[in-house]
């Protein structure tokens, strides 16, 4: 394997094609293979099964041609013992197989496909590269039509009671794309039974969806499916909302499948003796949500329950986290210091550029003409070596590489490859070998901008080729060794609100040996938990709360600091001060990291005679009269439970998430107090998700009547001689209904704190809802854009108990891996002040949003602007706003930039020689120089 | 005006004496016929220079810039808002200020005066309302509200913004109709037509740079035109090297402009500069509700970035 | 300043949005070239 | 001395015939004000004017001038060789120009050509023009060329002086190529020497007479130059200074330039641009250090070069024609003869 290069040729050669699994059979590969373009290793692999030599015994081309005597026919299964003090299981889930008990046509027709197939066939790197076409006959559709739930929420032979919690949003987000990518315009419709888009910002994505592109969304149950196999279309029969049979044609039905356990899951888990549920996804509990049956061992991922990618990468960190704590002592023993030779000063010296110009196989090769570009750029200034290289990331190359730089004596490096996204470190850290400082290269994308984008224009991607590695040339001669600051961490923490994901978050830092600040504005800590009875498993809230609390106030390194306000904030990562009033006395912290765990409440609305008749309350109200084991409950003959109240409405477009779970738990406990009580459940969509699904089945069983309202016409509560009544239309039976109640539970909505102060205080953002912007939905799910900050709680999205606390794990997670680092280095690329032209206007002081600028307080430039070098993300706002042309920003300078641009300029010619450019070179300075009296 | 020459002194000699500053920038009697030439008194009896009449054109804010004495200066209402802007950009402190306000009538353009004659213009007086000016062989009143400069014909400010004495009462501010049908009626042009409109505007132009050096904004240590790594701008009389100089120039200014008319008095060769910064000032106007140096707690507009900055002109 | 207005053009367009970066890539390029190369503020120098 | 009369009615004709030799100059209106121009064809020099903003000095000195060549074209022979740009030494006339400003040319050429040193481009320009100058009958306020050695009528530097008498021009001519001109003109009408002598006389002094400004120059040359130099006043004159630098350009006697290199695609030029003392980009070295940084010390360079270290250097009087462009064109109204006068004036405080 170390010897692979990925060059492709074996792949180029192998006689054999089998369906390519990872485009879900619709496309073919070789027995010799690379499962997909990113994977990493990118290393070829012998598929034994299909391998005509392995098979047969003969054939061996791959061996023939592979220019390393890379291939081994005799690499074997090999076992090997790690000793470990923790483990995580993210083995994930597979998707159901709708084949299996063919209900729905899967294996009937080809134009009926599971959404992971479409996904393959949206994909520009899938087998029709990225057309939308069907599969029978490859014409692009006029229709096609997701059905949702297969596989889940079914409890059908082979399907799963869950529900999979993911496919409702992934079939808005196909549809959308689908719509996008048609030529024509494309009708699509969606058949479902619930949407369940509870995710942060999923119900906007589902407005957007239904609203802006127009995507149908049709309530049925799907009766059978009739492929036609001479148009290629296939008829869907269903039974509407109404209950009126319905047909409609499509042009590709997309099965909309759900998540489930694989069999070698479960065989894992038996090793492990960890304890599965009936659905065979790992037990855990709602307040240690990693933690599997066996102590030591971890789980994270959709093995724990389905979940979408965002909770999925929470739920990781939280997992590392926790495998961390006992790893504490162990932490840096098994670290290994790289040695990194001593830089080479190059102050002085003339360039010497090395230009590597990459093939990436045949990825580039294939349509740049990679030798013509060495050719050109061998004749550029400056330049003293130039080659093209197979694999200029390869392990080989890179030493390769490496010597080159030391033999040759460059002191500027240019690779022509593919993005600086995902390779400048790499590069950079061969600079960093060969002992050259790292900002002494760039590279040009020759990959993405040309080779991809032109693929079908050999000649002008050359062209653009050449261009590109010309420019970047032009620049690079002008780097400068950059020095990158570097910041001693604070070794504390600082977590703001004291509600539960506070209190873990706090716990948490301080299990990893963190001395941390836990700051609540009320007189208690606990926050919304404090009101609520039971988690959806049952769970009792209260006496894990007070186990929580105890265990916080109990903690030697944790500080908590009740009835507690910030008043303002200084520093940045690595060296907060943040000032509070305690109790009207003020105080100032000091921490290295900020988790922001500020939590939200429940709306108090304002209709549907609240606070005007006692007997009309919140989910949180009844919670707490069961916690208070309230008598009146019990005497209930009819409870009527109002679900999105105040949410999914035009002025608060969210999902509050945890509502409808929340009302059949409620609902099931009134129904065990006074088994003859009438309780009834109005909802909009109900969306127990996950495996909450069978508190809900539960629920049906049991008698508690769900009806759904029609949300466009009015639902009202009055009170008529007396009794309470609510008015509203049935969606099914479509008539006017009245139901008279004792009671009324108002399912009201989570709310944050808009125009939170904070927002300012700590420069993180919140969306339009007032919930607190992460700095990636999915890849930093609990980072804030502003470094050093995290997040976690309802201030972040609703959610219930178990997520906030595993995101709180993560968060305080996250910041360990900054706080354990005790120092970090900042990017080298910032910006500067040349104090000589500085006018001290304070434009860069007003514009920054990192308040990187300030004024020097003393000395020679006193007034004039300075760069706080760890402040600055080297954005260039205010080199770009200053009009004295003061703000330099390194290795992105104004004559680094037009030296690009005079190079772009130059149309090439073979002879532009060196030696003549660099008297040009030298002429620009004499005129410079040329501004002398006479 | 002579009211207001001796108010300017008393209150001069004043400060001076009580040493409250340790000078003061006004006007004193120019050599030559309409014209009245900065001065700085440190004495009360350099204080007795001190004149205002309908020629103190020039605008004295550009005489704080990084001073670092307590200063008292004779200001006008643009005079002032220069001042609010200075204060802002951090070339001068509220604290090292005594404003003697000067509410203003306007001033007169020289240009427009001696177009009036065939001949040199000898010696010019003034009352109120009419200015008289003699030549070789003539002798003419004139309505002074005849020939104003034309910033002042459209101002608004005519009042200081800021000032800690007043050498008169509060002039009544212009009710202006339209303040930028100059502006509208180069906006009304085609391109070509605004491109020959520059090019005949700016023929005659000597780079001698007295606009940017007149002009209160233009403090950079290094202007852009004089940078040389990199050389932004041709040195020559490069059409195009003598447009992009302006034409940065202006929008150097942009928002922060008040139209105070220092960069068109000060050019020799009568190249109406206005016309570059109006464009920017009525757009400030129009898009942010802005006018430059009124108030201490604001920066322009475009020196800052609020989510709800207008974006309408973004696709 | 005598710059065709059809020269400028301002976009929001977020890393994410390909499409629309080619759509208004595409469709800015196709207005410039109606029209036609920029001779203003364009330097000459000749030798 | 040659005298020819020149009935105005024949004027414009006679300037037609002159085109077919030289490429003319002369003022021109542009505006409120008259600057010296290339008179296009069938433009005729506006005689009759009062006031010039700018000197004739860019007819000799352009304000940028294409001095050296370039190709960096390597397919060329001669490609990275610096070639003298290719100058237009054919005949030119300036018609109507000031006796002063023609003056002045004759202080610039101490400059220029120099017993060591000869500058070819101004130098074959200055060679290639005839000075047709034009007395002035009424000298405007701003005039104080008595004082400095120059006047009204002064001859000096003039090919051709022109007196305006009503209905028809006295010529005045004054070198050879004051003649050539005229005879090209097809002005041959000779006026009797003894009588247009009178007339001019008479002319000149009434002019002179009616120059109300003048300055006194008289101690400048005894004048210690370190004194001067040391002397308070200059902080004065300094403080209104907005260094603009327009006195500089408008400046008849003012020389100074800058050399700067363009490069474009495959050419390269080398020009010179008039440059200005005021600004401090004048002396500032490459190593960042001005030894004329402040406004005071450039102020003073200024003044002090034309009327002291020039009058020391060359015995020629001052550089200063009294024109009064400067102290009309000062938007601070700093004025050169007030300066003289404290300069002039000035005696040591002990």
């Amino acid at each position: 394997m170390d010897k692979c290069i990925a060059c492709g040729l074996c792949a180029e050669k192998c006689p054999k094609k089998v369906d390519d699994e990872y485009d879900e059979a619709l496309g073919k590969r070789k027995a010799i293979y690379v499962k997909y373009a990113q994977a990493v290793p990118l290393k070829y692999s012998i598929d034994a099964k299909n391998c005509i030599f392995l098979t047969m015994g003969k054939c061996g081309k791959c061996a023939e041609v592979c220019p390393t005597d890379a291939i081994n026919y005799e690499d074997q299964q090999k076992e090997i013992t790690l000793n470990v003090g923790s483990v995580i299981i993210s083995s994930g889930c597979k998707p159901y197989d709708p084949g299996e008990h063919d209900v729905y046509g899967y294996t009937k027709s080809k134009n009926i496909v599971t959404s992971l197939e479409f996904e393959r066939i949206l994909s520009s790197a899938g087998p029709y590269e990225g057309h939308l076409v069907r599969p029978s006959d490859k014409k692009e559709p006029k229709k096609i039509a997701w059905l949702q739930c297969i596989g889940s929420r079914d409890n059908h032979l082979g399907s799963n009671g869950y529900c999979s919690s993911v496919c409702c949003t992934y079939a808005v987000k196909e549809a959308m794309l689908a719509k996008e990518h048609s030529h024509d315009p494309l009708d699509t419709a969606i058949f479902y039974m619930d949407i369940r888009t509870h995710g942060k910002d999923y119900e906007h994505f589902y407005n957007r969806g239904r609203d802006e592109s127009g995507i149908r969304f049709v309530k049925s149950k799907i009766t059978h499916i009739v492929p036609d196999s001479e148009t290629g279309l296939q008829l869907i029969n269903y039974i509407d909302e109404t209950g009126i049979r319905q047909k409609e044609a499509f042009d590709i039905v997309v099965l909309s499948v759900g998540l489930c356990i694989g069999e070698e899951a479960i065989e894992l888990a038996g090793k492990m003796d960890i304890s599965l549920d009936h659905y065979n996804f790992v037990t855990t509990n709602s307040f240690e949500p990693v933690k599997t049956s066996k102590p030591g061992v971890f789980i994270c991922g959709a093995f724990e329950a389905p979940k979408d990618i965002p909770s999925s990468v929470i739920e990781s960190s939280a997992a590392a986290g926790m495998a961390g704590i006992n790893l504490m002592d162990a932490r840096w023993s098994l670290t290994k210091t790289k040695e990194i030779p001593e830089e080479i000063n190059i102050t002085g010296e003339a360039p010497r550029i090395g230009v590597f110009v990459c093939r990436c196989g045949t990825n580039i090769a294939g349509v740049v003409d990679v030798p013509a570009v060495v050719e050109m750029a061998k004749k550029l200034p400056y330049v003293e070596f130039a080659q093209e290289n197979m694999f200029s990331c390869s392990q080989d190359t890179q030493d390769a590489i490496t010597n080159i730089i030391k033999e040759k004596q460059l002191n500027r490096v240019v690779i022509a490859a593919c993005t600086p996204k995902t390779h400048e470190g790499l590069f950079q850290e061969t600079l960093t070998n060969a002992g050259i400082n790292k900002y002494l290269f760039d590279m040009a994308n020759i990959r993405n901008q040309c080779s991809w984008i032109h693929a079908k224009e050999p000649e002008k991607a050359t062209q653009k080729a050449k261009d590109l590695v010309r420019m970047i040339t032009a620049k690079v001669a002008l780097h400068e060794s950059l020095t990158e600051p570097t910041l001693e961490i604070d070794q504390s923490g600082l977590v703001i609100g004291g509600g539960v994901a506070g209190i873990v978050a706090a716990k948490t830092l301080a299990d990893q040996g963190y001395h941390t600040h836990l700051i609540e504005k009320e007189a208690t800590l606990g926050g919304q938990a404090n009101n609520l009875y039971q988690t959806w498993q049952g769970e009792d809230i209260q006496t894990h709360l007070s186990a929580m609390i105890k265990s916080v106030e109990e903690d030697k390194l944790i500080d908590i600091h009740l009835n507690t306000e910030i008043t303002d904030v200084d520093g940045f990562v690595g060296n907060f001060e943040t000032h509070i009033s305690k109790n009207g006395a003020a105080e100032t912290l000091k921490h290295g990291i900020t988790i922001i765990s500020t939590g939200a409440s429940e709306l108090k609305p304002e209709m549907h005679l609240y606070g005007e008749d006692d007997r009309v309350m919140t989910g949180l109200e009844l919670d707490q009269k069961i916690i208070n084991n309230d008598e009146e409950l019990k005497s209930t003959n009819t409870a009527v439970f109002i679900q999105c109240v105040g949410s999914r409405i035009p002025e608060r477009p969210y999902c509050s998430k945890v509502c409808c779970t929340q009302s059949i738990r409620n609902a099931l406990k009134l129904k065990s107090m006074n088994p003859a009580m009438n309780v009834f459940i109005l909802y909009r969509d109900m969306r127990p998700f996950g495996l909450r699904e069978d508190l809900y089945t539960q629920a049906r069983t049991k008698g508690i009547q769900f009806i759904k309202f029609d949300f466009e016409k009015d639902l009202k509560v009055a009170v008529n001689e007396g009794q309470l009544q609510i008015l509203f239309s049935d969606t099914s039976l479509r008539r006017k209904m009245e139901i008279k109640s004792d009671l009324i539970v108002l399912a009201s909505s989570i709310i944050p704190e808009k125009k939170n102060k904070l927002t300012a205080l700590y420069k993180i953002a919140q969306n339009a809802d007032g919930f607190f912007m992460e700095a990636h939905a999915k890849l930093k799910p609990v980072d804030c854009a502003t470094d050093g900050v995290f997040l976690c709680g309802l201030a972040h999205a609703p959610k219930p108990i178990d997520e906030s606390i595993s995101q709180a794990m993560a968060a305080a997670t996250r910041a360990v891996t900054l706080l354990a680092k005790k120092k970090m280095n900042m990017d080298g690329t910032i910006a500067w002040v040349d104090q000589e032209k500085c006018s001290s206007c304070g434009v860069c002081v007003s514009i920054c949003p990192f308040s990187a600028p300030s004024f020097t307080t003393e000395g020679r430039y006193e007034g004039k602007a300075e760069i706080n070098p760890v402040l600055c993300k080297g954005c260039g706002l205010c080199v770009a706003s200053c009009r004295s042309g003061a703000i330099h920003l390194k290795g992105f300078d104004t004559h680094q930039i037009f030296a690009q641009i005079f190079a772009l300029d130059e149309i090439e010619s073979g002879d532009a020689g060196q030696t003549d450019d660099k008297n040009e070179t030298g002429k620009k300075d004499e005129k410079n120089a040329a501004t002398a009296a006479v | 005006m002579d009211s207001y020459t001796t108010k300017i002194r008393e209150l001069s000699a004043n400060l001076l004496k009580d040493e409250k500053v340790d000078f003061i920038i006004g006007f004193k009697q120019g050599t030559i016929p309409m014209a009245a030439s900065p001065h700085i008194a440190k004495t009360s009896e350099q204080a007795e220079q001190f004149i205002w009449d309908n020629n103190c054109r020039i605008n004295l804010a550009n005489y704080l810039t990084s001073r670092k004495e307590k200063i008292g200066i004779i200001a006008k209402g643009c005079d002032c808002r220069n001042i609010v802007t200075h204060i802002i950009e951090n070339k001068i402190k509220r604290e090292q200020l005594h404003i003697i306000g000067v509410p203003c009538n306007g001033m007169i353009d020289k240009i427009k005066v001696s177009s009036l004659f065939d001949e040199e213009i000898t010696g010019y007086s003034e009352t109120d309302e009419v200015i008289t000016i003699k030549t070789l062989s003539d002798e003419k009143n004139i309505n002074k509200t005849e020939v104003l400069k034309s910033n002042c014909m459209t101002c608004t400010h005519r009042n200081p913004v800021i000032y800690d004495e007043l050498v008169a009462d509060l002039v009544e501010e212009q009710q202006i109709e339209d303040q930028f049908s100059d502006v509208r009626l180069i906006e009304e042009m085609t391109a070509d037509e605004k491109w020959n409109h520059f090019d005949n505007l700016l023929k005659n132009c000597i780079r001698c740079y007295a606009c940017r050096n007149a002009c209160p904004l233009c403090y950079c240590p290094t202007c852009f035109v004089d940078e040389s790594g990199p050389q932004w701008v041709g040195k020559g009389q490069d059409p195009t090297d003598i447009r992009t100089f302006h034409y940065l120039r202006a929008y150097h200014c942009a928002g922060r402009c008040t139209d105070c008319g220092a960069c068109v008095e000060a050019c020799p060769m009568d190249i109406n500069v206005r016309d570059f910064t109006r464009k920017l000032n009525k757009d400030s106007l129009e898009i942010y509700g802005w006018e430059a140096g009124l108030t201490l707690e604001q920066r322009p507009p475009l020196d800052t970035f609020t989510p709800d900055d207008p974006n309408d002109f973004i696709k | 300043m005598g710059i065709e207005k059809e020269r400028l053009h301002f976009s929001w367009i977020s890393s994410a949005e390909a499409t629309k970066f080619v759509d208004v890539v595409k469709e800015v390029t196709q207005i410039v070239e109606t029209v036609g190369p920029n001779n203003k503020l364009v330097k000459k120098i000749s030798a | 001395m040659k005298f020819i009369s020149i009935d105005k009615k024949d004027w414009a004709k006679g300037i037609e015939a002159s085109r077919k030799t030289y490429t003319l100059f002369g003022p021109v209106k542009d505006k409120n004000s008259f600057l010296i121009k290339k008179l296009e064809n069938d433009i005729l020099p506006e005689m009759d004017y009062n006031d010039c903003v700018m000197s004739a000095k860019s007819v000799i000195f352009p304000q940028t001038e294409k001095m050296l060549v370039t190709s960096l074209d390597e397919s060329q022979e001669d490609h990275h060789i610096m070639k003298k740009s290719e100058t237009d030494t054919s005949p030119r006339a300036v018609l109507g120009i000031r006796p002063y400003d023609a003056k002045a040319m004759e202080l610039v050429k101490l400059n220029f050509d120099t017993e060591d040193y000869r500058d070819p481009y101004w130098c074959d320009a200055y060679e290639a023009t005839t000075f047709v100058g034009l007395g002035i009958n009424k000298p405007g306020p701003f005039d104080f060329s008595t004082s400095t050695g120059s006047g009204p009528f002064e001859e000096a530097g003039l090919d051709v002086l022109l007196a305006d008498f009503d209905d028809k021009y006295l010529a005045k001519i004054l070198t050879d190529k004051g003649e050539a001109f005229m005879d090209t003109c097809g002005f041959k009408t000779s006026a009797d020497e003894t009588e247009s002598g009178v007339l001019f006389d008479v002319l000149k002094k009434e002019a002179e007479k009616n120059i109300a400004s003048h300055i006194d120059t008289d101690k400048l040359k005894e004048k210690i130059l370190l004194e001067l130099h040391e002397a308070p006043f200059w902080d004065d004159f300094a403080f209104s200074c907005i260094n603009c630098g327009t006195c500089t350009y408008v400046c008849p006697t003012c020389w100074c330039f800058d050399i700067q290199d363009e490069t474009k695609h495959k050419s390269s030029i080398r020009i010179r641009n008039w440059d200005t003392c005021m600004s401090s980009l004048f002396t500032r070295h490459a190593t960042g250090h001005n030894p004329r940084s402040t406004k005071t010390q450039r102020v003073r360079q200024r003044f002090m070069h034309k009327l002291k270290y020039f009058l020391d250097k060359y015995d020629q009087g001052i550089m200063c024609v009294g024109c009064g462009r400067c102290v009309k064109s000062c938007p601070v109204n700093i004025d050169i003869r007030e300066v003289c006068k404290m300069m002039n004036s000035y005696e040591k405080q002990n």
